[in-house]
């Protein structure tokens, strides 16, 4: 997976690409936010549009993310959700912890509510 | 000229590898191979690869404890149009009932228990046996003809 | 993101497939991942895949007669950038010392016997073993990063 | 493997597709070029240029038709050879035997002689 962080009025905004599986992706993506949330980041935005491929453990990561970020005081919402992850977190019953969005200006412009 | 279309069964396919997590990619590229030519909807492949990606990282994990002394043996084949998967890895087995729901309110939000439930959503059985000397087996079926998604 | 890159060797791979010559192909597809991301020139990858083709032929048609209760066995690996592969089949095994050579000008013109030459030309090097119980094993190698073509 | 068969200017040109392997392309070559030597067709041309493999057996069948044409006093040549498959030819001294053309037109102009 490779991952970069752009900051979009006060979000920090992680795009992903590529597969967040185990033993690949997954302690990665929790290194990444682990270093936003220390390096004080309140409103992270995750971008999956590139995405290809999530598994049980990616899913887990993501979870385990939200959680870190939403007991620092902080909010984790996801952006451009491919239609299988969508299902994935879908069936696990996960869709609805998370505050998806289509359009970006419109993820940016929510965390200022 | 396309793929040589599979009009027979070709018999059960066997592979084995070595406990890690890099070698998940190998078993799901040769059921890709083994699907290729049967008219099986990408979204059924998807979901069948996802499938076996958790019995894998299951066996690679947990059953092997990612001992690269121990292997994970694949058994794959079609026949009457039904794909089935097996995957037995050397460890110590387990009780699948004794596992939790990952729908359970309290368990939501955990980070992991979720591979065996992906895995019976998208695969129409599946099935654990304990094998002779130690070691879980599992066993994923599913119909290639008619989609569950 | 492209295949993760197999920086430590990922263990040898094994997979067993009934003796028909359509399953040829799903052992190549498993060596072509194998070797992906290894940087192997496309033209010595291909090669490779010639070679393991005859190699597989062989074991089906000569091992096993293309007995579809015999299996044909093959490993294959990667260490210190050199490619093997073990193919072994349940047959009664054959003298390599006896197989006519199809560069004599009395066999030039004939219709078979090109197999073992072209896996001796492909490979870096071929070895021809009866493998205890009956059956014959050949071994395949070729080093991955000096090409011979 | 799909095979064709063109009558240009006396010469019967077979264009093949795919692979002449094992079990597949093999014994579909032999009975094609059987039928056209039945059919009377002295000068055959084989059109190689969509082949996308050949193994040993597929090299068998080639010669096996380049003798059963020959040996009925037709000539068997073949067209556009692709670079591997030269190679195959090569390193077992059957390149040489074949008549071996890149110009389709000058492949069957040379039958006429
Ligand atoms: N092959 C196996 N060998 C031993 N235990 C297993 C195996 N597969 C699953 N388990 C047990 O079942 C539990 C649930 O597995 P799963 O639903 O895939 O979630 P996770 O792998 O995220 O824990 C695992 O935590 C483990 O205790
Ligand atoms: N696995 C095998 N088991 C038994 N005999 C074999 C095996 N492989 C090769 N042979 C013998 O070696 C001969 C030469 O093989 P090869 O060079 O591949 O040419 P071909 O397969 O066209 O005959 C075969 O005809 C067969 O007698």
């Amino acid at each position: 997976m490779k991952t970069s962080v752009r900051e979009v009025r006060g979000v920090s905004i992680l795009d992903l690409k590529g597969k967040i599986t185990i033993g690949s992706g997954d302690v990665q993506l929790r290194e990444t936010i682990n270093k936003l949330v220390e390096d004080g980041r309140k409103n992270i935005l995750i971008n999956m549009q590139e995405v290809t491929t999530i598994d049980s453990s990616g899913i887990g990561e993501l979870v385990g993310c939200y959680t870190s970020v939403t007991n620092k005081g902080g909010k984790l919402k996801l952006l451009h959700l491919p239609p299988k992850i969508s299902d994935v977190l879908t069936v696990t019953q996960l869709i609805t912890v998370f505050d998806v969005y289509e359009s970006e200006s419109e993820a940016v412009a929510s965390f200022a509510g | 000229m396309s793929a040589s279309k599979p009009s027979v069964d070709a018999g059960p396919v066997r592979m084995s590898l070595s406990s890690r997590f890099e070698n998940i990619e190998m078993a799901q590229h040769l059921c890709g191979k083994l699907l290729e030519g049967r008219e099986v909807p990408e979204e059924t492949k998807h979901w069948i690869l996802m499938a076996l990606r958790e019995g894998l990282a299951n066996a690679i994990k947990h059953g092997n404890s990612q001992n690269l002394e121990k292997r994970v043996h694949v058994e794959m084949r079609v026949e009457q149009d039904t794909l089935e998967i097996r995957i037995r890895d050397e460890g110590s087995g387990f009780d699948p009932e004794r596992v939790s729901d990952p729908l359970a309110p309290e368990n939501r939000l955990k980070t992991s228990g979720r591979g065996i439930f992906y895995m019976k959503t998208f695969m129409d059985d599946v099935r654990f046996d304990r094998y002779k000397g130690g070691g879980m087996e599992i066993v994923l079926t599913k119909s290639l003809n008619a989609g569950k998604e």
